[in-house]
């Protein structure tokens, strides 16, 4: 079972695919069930990589696999190759975590060809798990690509009023930095081919090791960093991302959110920065201006949004500037911050997503102004809505936290220090959105009539909430269970690109730039 | 030794979560009210146990940690608590304070339909605001600073369907944001300045130590304490970030006693107390700190001097006097700053514990009369005194503490920062200048609140006027206890000068005294200044106090003319400085209209437009193209079989 | 003898797929279109490979001309109202005609190659065509034959679901 | 003496023939039956060729075309029927769908 585990769990949605198909499309209940069963399978498959102690020892790959698959020779090579780390670990736990809870919160929500959104989930899950647990460039690619089309979908059928414009809008912005991502991967792979180095078909491990030319690093940096960039999505190329959660149904909104804008953030700490280390700190002080103009640039758009959806989309533009920020500091804290928030992110903007969803069934709106005064209608629900809230803007004490005060200090540590500060004000934005729609919403007098008779949670949605209140609390109080197991392979990323995860930049070098490689620009400081 | 340390905080977390939980299923008052407060008194217990036992200890600084908590590389972070006097000093008053506050809530609170929701967070209040005191690094010092934080919006939130109540608690949450941006600015230089030295901590007991690593009056350190200090202004309402407490008044009054009164709004202090070695190698911070403290105090005091609702009045009182404690620990008077940061806890929450008590009587009164008259308005009261003899013995107890009248706490307190802003090395006469004004109007502001509400004729409407109880027993009990403190509780800190051995200081001495000695920051002079001095600072006390009574209660219609003379300044001083105004207009609007223009100019018409353009050329393109597509099957098969003409034709020529 | 036999055959089979290409009427299109499918048959025997030109008739002549004739019967499909022809007359004879201008030019131009095979006249009336071709598909080709019956079978379901009435 | 040029000029007149029909007619059915006449044809070439090579592979061949000429007369025929049952017609001037 456990040489097989990454390949059983990959592929166990796709065999719950098959057996939707055997299911009569009008009953929809056994339709739901057994989605259900098998994401939950999935889950329980994938917990032994949560307990496996071996992470916290050891940076390498784990539970590898490896298959060939298609051969041509020096022509094309390409291997069926998996295997799990550190930086993996986390995102595929959180997949298959956040999956049955955007499944369970579906129970309601759709009731036009419920058999195809199943499938559609569960192909999802497929796609991305495949790619966080791919090492072969071409596997990966391939994973990438299966995400983007359940997604696209989700979105185009079972959306709002605009789907098919933000489906599309999806497909394409995705796609063209795809396509940019996969001309570089075939670069890289001739590259190594015609320099003779050791191969193993697309093995990115083997690919760390070449030793390309500053020009075609900038170059291939520049590729797989749209590409990744389109996904995450930094400024400017976010405008898919509010489109697309507004229209997508609850379920797509809480993947898009949770995992998919991960697969752009883990895109690059796994493969475009520790690909092109030399390119890497040209594009550093640039990268971090986008992300300190994403954060503040999402906040900023988010509070005068009308709609929450769209409001909590922005955020998410800004809470993964914060991310990105953390991870172009290139060292422990930086990383480890960026790594956390990806998850913390995924859970509360999953959370908020889905709190968002609880009121547009019960209302089928989503316009703040026709809120408020929901507090005293139903006050469980106002409670969790509290929670996450905090959550989201960072209290300390939850997963938000942490993610934002390690991803700010290790950038500050890192030279970014003025881009840093500017960060920090995020920090005063995010309050101010957060809380300023949690008044209009939640507090005030009931004015509207239709809002009078709205249900609190059922205890479906409120089970669907508890996982996620008891990771925010978990990681903001505890964070060191996810820590001690991403802390080898995150060193041994860093190692890679070219960055001491210690480094400490000294204040008397010019703030920007100098980051890395440069030895004098660093002090190494070990205290143990 | 000090292992139970943790219980202090854990009591009251238990009763949050208890209460929270269970609290709507329980319903019983006696027992939701009788849990929060009974564990609020275990944790005073446990406090005074460990209270005790230090000032025994020869030995004062105690670490205890209890978990890890973050461990990334070389940074390390524990959850751990210190207990050193001037966090032992801090534990009595939360736990003391709260205890009463608590008592004091069951009764206030009698019949609010979120009874166990208000429980809840007061107790989740002490729980963050004992982790902020006994954090044993700056971090989990900052989860306690958030927590009270977030405590105080959900109380001052509390009457959420209030408009004012729920804009009140964003405001107070958001400016305190700002205060932390400030604090984690300085926490960020800081941790960077020290690890670039090789030391990888944010321990306040390491800080301390490597203290020295950095340049004493160097840009760095002053560039953290001055962020810090941010955090401090925000989070203790100090000019520019003072203007959320007055309208932190929309919560209930116990709040107000507990949150922005005597703990919370004083954490800045106490951060500025915890980081003094910090501080204290600053000059340049210690003279902002001092001014902007000076300043708040003057300022706040002449706001106080115009308001008309009993607990705004109070509020700037508490900006005012905080603003003393700044000044204090500006000049280097850091245990006098803590000395008047204990006795305010006291008087400032009997004060307001007693215009609860007011409120309450004057609700009760409106309520039996059926009338909706605003029962915190000054204007409506007067003559009370005999009508709640308890609540109007303590209340003036403790205005003529706050008013420093000598033999009562705030004097000896008081006295202490002026005499400090005036002879200690950091001081300066202009300071002593600012804080003798501000005493002088506080006196007068403070005795004008006791005229209007328990002399002179009443002015309640004559419907209600009869039916004005005092209060039930678990308010009065508070408010005897803390009037009682507010009087005896400067015993404890009496200066040398006055024939007392100030065993505060001693106390204190530990925390403070390696960085004033380091630093040269003592106060010089003879004592025939200082007495000078001291009686200076009575008289002017003395003059407020017979304004007071000469406006008040001799010629009641003087008010009225004064306003009517001065009426330009009355206005800008009953506006407070148009401060909220300008804030609106320099802040909050710029950032709305910056956000509707990214929104709907940059992100709509220029990104999405860049976008959609490329979709309009493909368009455009496919458009003229899409002719050449007829639709019919033989035209697609006349172009198949072309192509295999021209393909074939290709191979064969 | 066999050239006449040639002619004659290659006659009727060009006259006929004319008449199929021209007929108002798709029943006598069909008719015509046996006809060409038997002359075809007739160049089988010709190329000595008997048991093709049985399955000619058989699937061809039999069974895929009875299902077309019965598409018609079914559709009652009877003379083209309209015009016959597409607008496309001339551009399709010229097409035609550069189609066999470069097939007969590489017929000429090339010589096929690759003589000496092992399957000789004398290989094939000793063993027998059938069993050559029996051996050909059940050894050689066995993996591509079941693919082909995998095909027949998808097409069976196809036109079932296709030709529902209510899906 | 009939070589295999012949035949492969046969076939390439039957081809032609029925490209040109598939070209010009509009009635579906015939249409089809052109596509037969030109499968016909290479079936044709395919033989003749096989003999001349001596091979048996081409004769494989043809067997494969034949049974891709069952399902296509199968689905095709289907495909009619269901087009003539939403259009009344199967003429291909009406299969305009596909534009655009």
């Amino acid at each position: 079972m456990a040489d097989y585990l990454l390949s059983i769990m990959t592929f166990f949605p796709l065999l719950g695919v098959l057996v939707l198909l055997f299911i009569p499309r009008d009953n929809g209940a056994l339709l739901k069930m057994s989605t259900l069963a098998v994401s939950l399978v999935t889950f329980a498959i994938s917990l032994p990589l949560a307990f496996d102690n071996v992470f916290a020892t050891s940076g390498a790959m784990q539970y590898r696999e490896f298959h060939e698959w298609i051969n041509v020779g020096n022509f094309f090579q390409m291997n069926y190759n998996l295997g799990v780390d550190g930086i993996s670990l986390w995102l595929v736990m959180l997949t298959t975590f956040i999956t049955p809870l955007a499944i369970l919160s579906t129970w309601n929500a759709i009731d036009k060809n419920i058999k195809g959104f199943m499938a559609m989930l569960l192909l999802l899950e497929t796609g991305m798990l495949g790619a966080f647990v791919s090492i072969d460039l071409f596997l990966f690619y391939i994973f990438w690509e299966l995400m983007l089309i359940p997604m696209y979908f989700l979105i185009g059928i079972w959306g709002g009023k605009n789907r098919i414009y933000a489906a599309v809008k999806f497909f394409i912005y995705t796609a063209v930095g795809s396509l940019l991502m996969l001309v570089a991967i075939m670069f890289i792979y001739y590259f190594a081919v015609k320099s003779g180095a050791p191969m193993n078909g697309f093995s990115i491990e083997e690919f760390y090791k070449l030793d390309l030319p500053y020009n075609a690093q900038f170059w291939l940096f520049m590729a797989f960093g749209l590409s990744f960039a389109i996904k995450v999505p930094m400024f400017p190329l976010h405008t898919w991302l509010p489109d697309a959660h507004t229209e997508a149904p609850t379920a797509g909104s809480v993947i898009l959110a949770a995992v998919l804008l991960k697969m752009g953030t883990y895109g690059y700490v796994r493969f475009a920065m520790p690909l092109f280390p030399e390119a890497l700190p040209t594009f550093i002080p640039f990268l971090a201006f986008l992300s300190v103009v994403g954060i503040i640039y999402g906040s900023l758009v988010a509070m005068m949004q009308d709609d929450i959806k769209k409001l909590v989309a922005y955020s998410s533009v800004a809470h993964l500037g914060f991310v990105m920020l953390g991870v172009f500091a290139l060292n422990m804290q930086g990383l480890a911050g960026g790594m956390i928030q990806m998850i913390n992110h995924g859970i509360s903007t999953g959370a908020l997503f889905l709190i968002v969803g609880f009121i547009y069934e019960r209302r089928h709106t989503r316009l703040i102004t026709e809120f408020g005064g929901i507090a005293t209608k139903m006050p469980i629900f106002a409670t969790i809505f509290m929670i996450v809230t905090f959550s989201s803007i960072g209290l300390p004490g939850t997963n938000g936290f942490i993610g934002e005060f390690l991803a700010l200090m290790g950038a500050f540590q890192g030279g970014l220090r003025w881009y840093a500060v500017f960060a920090t004000s995020g920090v005063i934005l995010a309050a101010i959105y957060m809380l300023w729609v949690y008044q209009r919403v939640m507090f005030g007098k009931v004015t509207n009539p239709k809002n009078e008779n709205l249900k609190d949670l059922s205890v479906r949605e409120i089970v669907i909430m508890l996982p996620l209140l008891l990771f925010i609390f978990w990681i903001g109080i505890y964070p060191n269970t996810f820590f001690s197991k991403m802390n080898p392979a995150m060193e041994k990323m860093l190692m890679q690109m070219g960055a001491n995860p210690v480094a400490v930049v000294e204040m008397q070098q010019p703030t920007v730039a100098h980051v890395g490689l440069d030895d004098q620009a660093q002090t190494v400081v070990h205290n143990d | 030794m000090y292992s139970n340390l943790w219980l202090i905080p854990f009591f009251p977390l238990v009763g949050a979560i208890f209460n929270g939980l269970f609290g709507k299923k329980i319903k019983n008052e006696a027992v939701i009210g009788g849990i929060a407060t009974g564990l609020m008194f275990l944790s005073f217990l446990v406090a005074a146990q460990n209270f005790i036992k230090l000032l025994g200890d020869s030995e004062k600084v105690h670490e205890l940690v209890l978990a890890s908590w973050i461990t990334v590389g070389n940074f390390h972070l524990n959850w751990e608590l210190l207990l050193d006097p001037l966090s032992a000093v801090m534990i009595m008053v939360v736990t003391g304070v709260g205890t009463l506050i608590h008592l004091y809530s069951i009764g206030y609170m009698h019949g609010e339909v979120g009874f166990y929701r208000f429980f809840s967070y007061m107790n989740l209040f002490a729980f963050s605001m004992l982790m902020l005191v006994l954090g044993g690094n700056a971090l989990v010092m900052f989860v306690g600073w958030e927590g009270v934080g977030l405590c105080s919006y959900l109380l001052i939130g509390y009457y959420y369907e209030k408009k004012s109540a729920s804009t009140a608690a964003n405001k107070a949450f958001i400016v305190n944001r700002v205060g932390d941006f400030g604090f984690l600015c300085g926490l960020f230089t800081l941790f960077w300045a020290l690890a670039s030295k090789g030391v990888w901590t944010l321990n306040f007991v390491k800080i301390a130590e490597s203290g020295h690593l950095l340049e004493s009056g160097g840009l760095l350190v002053t560039v953290v304490t001055l962020c810090f200090f941010l955090g401090a202004t925000g989070k203790s309402a100090q000019i520019p970030l003072f203007t959320w407490l007055p309208d932190a008044m929309e919560g209930p009054t116990p709040v107000s006693a507990l949150i922005h009164a005597a703990t919370m709004v004083t954490a800045g202090v106490y951060m500025i107390g915890r980081m003094n070695g910090l501080f204290a190698m600053a000059p340049a911070t210690m003279m902002t700190i001092a001014i902007v403290g000076g300043l708040t105090a003057f300022f706040a005091a002449t706001i106080g001097l115009a308001q008309n609702d009993i607990k705004r009045v109070l509020a700037y009182s508490t900006v005012s006097q905080l603003g003393y404690m700044f000044l204090a620990m500006g000049v280097g008077a850091f245990s006098a700053g803590i000395f008047h940061l204990m006795t305010h806890a006291f008087f400032k929450a009997c004060l307001f514990l007693g215009s609860g008590s007011v409120i309450h009587g004057m609700h009760h009164a409106y309520h039996h009369a059926h009338l909706h008259d605003d029962p915190q308005d000054m204007r409506n009261m007067g003559g009370l005194r005999k009508k709640m003899p308890i609540t109007f013995i303590t209340f003036l107890v403790s205005t003529i503490a706050i008013s420093g009248i000598p033999l009562f706490s705030g004097f000896f307190s008081k006295d202490e920062i002026l005499w400090w802003s005036f002879g200690s090395t950091r001081g300066h006469w202009m300071l002593w200048v600012l804080g003798a004004a501000a005493a002088g109007m506080t006196a007068f502001y403070m005795f004008r609140l006791v005229f209007m509400t328990f002399f002179g004729e009443q002015k309640t409407d004559s419907r209600a006027k009869d039916h004005i109880p005092e209060s039930p027993f678990t308010i009065t009990i508070p408010l005897m206890v803390l009037g009682l403190l507010a009087v005896i509780g400067g015993y404890i800190g009496i200066p040398a000068v006055l024939g007392g051995s100030n065993r505060f200081e001693h106390f204190l001495a530990p925390v403070f005294e390696h960085a004033q000695h380091l630093n040269e920051i003592h106060a010089h002079g003879s004592h025939a200044t200082e007495y000078t001095l001291m009686a200076i600072s009575v008289a002017i006390a003395i003059v407020g106090i017979f304004t007071a009574w000469v406006m008040y209660i001799k010629n009641p219609e003087l008010p009225a003319k004064f306003v009517a003379k001065y009426s330009r300044a009355h206005r800008v001083i009953f506006n407070k400085w148009y401060i909220d105004e300008l804030y609106e207009a320099v802040f909050v609007v710029p950032c709305k209209r910056i956000g509707t223009f990214l929104w709907k100019d940059v992100d709509v018409k220029v990104v999405d437009g860049v976008v959609n353009g490329c979709a309009w050329v493909v368009k455009g393109l496919g458009t003229g193209l899409r002719y050449t597509q007829s639709g019919y099957l033989y035209n697609y098969a006349m172009a198949m079989v072309v192509g295999v003409v021209v393909i074939v034709g290709f191979f064969v020529f | 003898m066999e050239a006449i036999l040639f002619y004659l055959t290659a006659t009727v089979a060009i006259i006929s797929a004319i008449f199929v290409t021209q007929c108002r009427n798709p029943v006598n299109s069909a008719l015509n279109l046996i006809t060409t499918f038997l002359c075809l048959a007739v160049f089988y025997i010709m190329l000595e490979s008997p048991f093709m030109a049985a399955i000619q008739i058989m699937v061809y002549a039999g069974a895929i001309m009875v299902l077309i004739v019965f598409v018609i019967m079914l559709l009652n499909l009877g003379l083209a109202v309209k015009s016959r022809y597409t607008h496309g007359v001339p551009a399709a004879g010229i097409l035609a005609a550069l189609v066999l201008f470069v097939v007969n030019y590489f017929i000429r131009a090339g010589e096929a190659t690759g003589t000496g095979g092992n399957i000789t006249s004398e290989v094939i009336t000793s063993y027998g065509h059938t069993e050559l071709i029996g051996r050909a598909m059940f050894v050689d080709f066995l993996l591509p034959f079941e693919i082909a019956s995998i095909l027949l079978l998808v097409a069976i379901v196809g036109a079932v679901v296709l030709s529902k009435r209510e899906v | 003496m009939i070589t295999v040029n012949h035949y492969l000029l046969l076939s390439a007149i039957l081809f032609a023939i029925g490209t040109f029909g598939v070209l010009t007619r509009k009635n579906a059915i015939v249409i089809f039956m052109c596509i037969e006449v030109m499968l016909n044809s290479v079936n044709l070439t395919f033989i003749a060729l096989s003999r001349h090579v001596g091979n048996m592979d081409g004769q494989i061949f043809v067997f494969f075309v034949m049974t891709v000429a069952a399902a296509e007369a199968a689905v095709g025929l289907a495909l009619m029927i269901a087009f003539y049952r939403n259009k009344d017609s199967i003429d291909v001037d009406d299969f305009n769908m596909l534009k655009w």
